[in-house]
């Protein structure tokens, strides 16, 4: 572990902070009335992990659960709890809310809360890539949950992928979750990678929840894209900590199964390795957890600000 | 009768129909999650959840209709039939017609649209009357939840596929629903929820409360709206609205779903066509916007027919006769 | 000028656009191989073949036109389009709005439809509504090969998502066509086939011809029909449409798709909304039964609106001036 | 080889004959325009080798390229024809013509010609029976194609059967043909047994046009689900001769192999191993192929003779 490493390691621990925060404020807006969100809180380490080795060139996709993947692609906290409120200032000027959150100068394009939609979008957006448009060598990144796998579309989106030699990385974040269905009474098998792999993909599973490995996987995975031209495939095995859109009491949830996983957030674990390994003290953390809540409350100001829509604006940007 | 909401009627409902008939299934992302009473009640058999593929939970239900089975599948938001169109579209409102006769589809398809939720225009899209154009499919959107209990109970009886969609607005609404069990609602009848001599107002879903809202209005400015509920959309009770026009020589249609080839148009279509010597002056649209759905709240608001449109709207054709100004006032 | 059949009209635009601009591609099953010329001159990336997946092919012209290509997919036979619907009415249609502007969809989808061929609905399905009714998108269904060519032109260098459909029966019928590669035909414009005073026939595709016969007809018993050919079923040219039926007060519509919120009551709709102080008589609407198309080419010919069906109906109004029988004239 | 084998090999050469002689009758009528059709020639192996296993309480789906299907499972060629013809005396009134045809009868059920429509519909066909609709112990078959495998609805379907463990026979007729477009376009493997595979299916792979070979895996196959009610797969590896829709001049088609397969036509193959086995002379084989004539010529004449639909028919059957 080198001092840059342990010096990105920190750099990540507040990011997954931040954007722990940035969600649980929204929590405690929505116990007030606020429009609804699915929170990424459990599956920071995925988001933060992957787009940490992807290029500022390089596109992504993403869904409903978009918060981690845009923040740590370093989206401005204001900008998007204000979409999530539905003024003005959110990255959509309050059109999309929560659910379909794009953010085209950060590279985060065509967010799709219809799961798969953004399956059946990436294939296309890494084809340009492929023809010329946009910078050379970049790649696409698409980031899916466990219950996208199930729709056709991923098996169309694969089998493209794989035929026409897209640069493109298929993320599958499986939480375990597809809303209020367990994947284990949708699927026979537990893995995602089984089906890719019928598709003659490269795939790596590994531990969603523990950064360094998410990291290594995507590394490896996203050189050999630049390197081939092909696809690949990621499954990150880890799991939703809170409801599906909240608010949500969890009721239908497994407490044996929920507490596991708790005791595996993945921000506890980077923290404890960071402080164990010596590489960052408690005062530094607390330091840290104070900026953040900063962060999120200069947002909340911001958001709170921001004017709704006029409504003489309600038929703009339908068409061209 | 009992007090209930629309949610609780549409449950109700379907416990009726499964204590009933012992045919009828329920298949759905989070079915059996979310009404575990009926799993206890009727086995995990008959109420199952499934894999997150709308294409193979409509699949599946047509295929089972056609073999004995009364399905009925949860596919949640109007814009996820996306997702179900061939077998919804190609298979249940075709294979009927292209067999000769062979097959017959008893099937209900569930799904919520409408604004309410800030949700947008991927879990908003009021596309009913999509369903409406395409043959071999029946479409029902009622107001009160008296009639989501009695639609939704004909509806799993009858023998062809049938749409059956919610107004998320309504979700929570209470009212008076009649507590037998056979309390059956019949398709392609439309309720008059007001009646009146000067001006027919059309709408179906949330709107009808809009209708209703300014039918009051204007009955304090002396100017009496008859409100027509079509609860059904398909069959559509075209002798019920041809006959009120006839009465009131004036129609003013509502609803939050966009205009073009919206049922607006097909109300406004068969008054021009077979109500025309009836009619005192030009017939009037007051639909939602050709734009999706936002999900701001200020935005939402804004593309909803509110009730001082309709009443202005009525008070200018009851005033200026037969005058023709432009009378088709898309929201926005 | 020169004459040929759609068909042609087509495959030129085709050429002559992918010549002009190098981010017009082409993508669907078996356009490679059927248009083995484009593939010659313009290369295998730029004329895909396809897995058989329209979910997945109109996907991926979604991002790519989002990602600065310019799409063209042929997913062959309308009712095809069912399974690319999520793609075409959530994505294309919807996600420009929701990002508040930040994507443009410039996208031609082409399909075939209409009675022809004896293939059935699940090959022959008029759903053309559907899509005019969904927000974002825009639908040409010209009636000649000059047409095919400059619309089809037009929507691949336009920025929005466009629907293309192409009547089987038109396929190949021969028509003048410009030789200029710059014959662009602008959306949202009918085109008056014949001007006449008596009354206005409204139609689009193969039905435009059966409106032409039943004018000449008229014309003979000394009734002066105006024609327009709608051509753009979305942008809609209201303006036209309008100023003729003020001129005429009289309105036939006549399609091929079913009635029920279908195109026909949508100009009705607009005629009642709009020009009803113009209106002398009912508006007529002769369109396709609420059925499935079926194959035998005995029930396929029944299905159509026939020029005699028109004749009859456009005396009717001509002669009895504003009675008000019925005039809701759909097949059987 | 036993005397009921010969027996029944000789009963099956019979059945493709007739199949073959059909659809032959049918591509001379559309020389004259009558409505083209999806011919099965090359494939009447797979049709006879797997509905020959299947009883009569089983339910069969099929799809545009249904002819051996349907007179393989016993369908009057007559009725067929005059479907094909758009007259009343068809199995579907006329109604469906070539590519739709049902025959509830024969338990061939909701053909669709919607590529992927079958396998959508097919777990709903076998649900019913596992669920006790229908008669003790049924199971369902669906044929399709490797085009259809590449709709994402395979995967869902497939997937939906596992997870419910439903008596389905995937039945997959690789013909190496998605209309125009060659298989090796559209998947990066030749085999539609390793998507299969990936959602954890028993699956076998065999040679289609050998009727023996066929047999014996569909043999296996449906012991195998009615004894566990899973589903299983088999993948029938082989070619169609003829043009994709009638007619066809084949241009596109390569020539070499073309003529591979060709000399591989199921039944040659089958008369070669009759005569070679000494379990048929030629004269035998010769009165089959006369009294397929005549049944050809026999239902081409009830075909012909069979009245158009009425025009007052053409809204029945919309609604129930
Ligand atoms: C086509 C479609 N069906 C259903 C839904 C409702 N829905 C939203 S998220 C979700 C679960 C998605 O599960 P998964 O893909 O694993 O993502 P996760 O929510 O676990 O991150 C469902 C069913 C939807 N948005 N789109
Ligand atoms: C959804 C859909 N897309 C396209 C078509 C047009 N089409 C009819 S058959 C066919 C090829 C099907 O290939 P396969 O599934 O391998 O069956 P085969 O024709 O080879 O028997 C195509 C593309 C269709 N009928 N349905
Ligand atoms: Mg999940
Ligand atoms: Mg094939």
């Amino acid at each position: 572990m080198t001092a840059t490493d342990s010096h990105l390691r920190l750099r990540q621990l507040e990011t997954m902070l931040l954007i722990r925060a940035y969600e649980e404020q929204l929590v405690e807006l929505q116990r007030n009335g606020a429009p609804g969100t699915c929170t990424s809180v459990g599956q920071e380490a995925c988001a933060v992990g992957v787009i940490d080795v992807l290029e500022s060139r390089d596109r992504i996709l993403t869904n409903h659960r978009s918060a981690a993947h845009l923040i740590a692609r370093g989206a401005d906290p204001g900008r998007l709890m204000a979409e999530v409120l539905g003024r003005v200032d959110g990255y959509c000027g309050g059109r999309s809310g929560s659910l379909h959150i794009s953010a085209q100068e950060l590279g985060v394009v065509l967010t799709s809360t219809i799961v798969g939609g953004e399956l059946s979008m990436a294939p296309g957006v890494a084809l340009a890539q492929k023809m010329g448009q946009g910078e050379p060598g970049a790649i696409t990144a698409v980031f899916f949950g466990d219950g996208a796998a199930c729709e056709g579309v991923f098996h169309e989106s694969l089998n493209l992928a794989v035929q026409w030699q897209l640069p493109l990385l298929f993320v599958c974040e499986n939480n375990q979750w597809q809303a209020f269905v367990h994947r284990r009474e949708t699927m026979a098998d537990e893995a995602i990678a089984s089906w890719a792999r019928g598709h003659g993909l490269d795939t790596q599973r590994v531990d969603g929840n523990d950064i360094e490995a998410v990291q290594t996987a995507a590394k490896d995975a996203v050189a050999k894209i630049r390197a081939t031209g092909r696809p690949q495939f990621l499954e990150l095995v880890t799991y939703r900590l809170r409801g599906h859109f909240e608010p949500d009491d969890q009721a239908y949830v497994d407490a044996a199964e929920l507490k596991h996983w708790q005791s595996r957030d993945p921000i506890h674990l980077l923290r404890e390795w960071l402080l164990g390994a010596g590489l960052a003290d408690a005062a530094a953390i607390r330091a840290m957890e104070t900026r953040v809540r900063a962060r999120v409350a200069d947002a909340l100001q911001f958001a709170q600000a921001s004017a709704w829509p006029e409504a003489e604006t309600l038929t703009e940007y339908v068409y061209a | 009768m009992i007090r209930m909401t629309t949610a609780d009627a549409i449950h109700l409902a379907l416990r009726e129909e499964m204590q009933r008939d012992p045919r009828v299934l329920l298949m759905g992302e989070g079915v059996a999650t979310k009404r575990a009473d009926l799993v206890r009640d009727f086995g995990a058999a008959r109420v199952r959840n499934t894999p997150l593929a709308e294409a193979i939970i409509a699949g599946t239900a047509v295929g089972a209709a056609a073999s004995g089975l009364r399905p009925v599948i949860d596919l949640l938001f109007a814009p996820f039939l996306a997702y179900a169109m061939d077998a919804l579209i190609n298979s249940a409102g075709k294979l009927r017609y292209l067999s000769g006769g062979q097959f017959e589809f008893p099937l209900v398809t569930l799904a919520m649209t409408g604004s309410a939720w800030c949700v947008g225009a991927q879990h908003n899209h009021n596309l009913e009357a999509m369903f409406v154009h395409a043959p071999g499919l029946q479409v029902l959107m009622p107001s009160e939840p008296a009639d989501f209990k009695g639609l939704l109970k004909t509806a799993i009886r009858d023998q062809n596929p049938t749409l059956f969609f919610t107004d998320m607005a309504l979700l929570y609404q209470e009212g008076e629903v009649p507590q037998t069990s056979e309390h059956l609602v019949p398709l392609g009848k439309a309720a008059i929820r007001r009646v009146g001599a000067d001006l027919t107002l059309v709408s179906y879903a949330k709107t009808v409360a809009i209708c209703m809202q300014a039918a009051e209005q204007l009955h304090a400015q002396g100017i009496a709206a008859e409100v027509i509920d079509l609860r059904s959309l398909k069959p559509l009770d075209e002798a019920t609205v041809l006959q009120s026009v006839r009465k009131t020589g004036r129609l003013i249609v509502v609803h939050e779903a966009s205009g073009l080839c919206g049922v607006a148009a097909e109300i406004a279509a068969l008054a021009a066509t077979q109500a025309f010597d009836s009619l005192r002056a030009p017939v009037v649209r007051i639909t939602g916007p050709d734009a999706p759905s936002a999900s701001s709240w200020a935005l939402e608001q804004a593309a909803l027919p509110q009730a001082d449109r309709v009443v202005n709207a009525a008070r200018e054709l009851v005033a200026r006769g037969t005058s023709g100004s432009n009378t088709n006032l898309h929201i926005a």
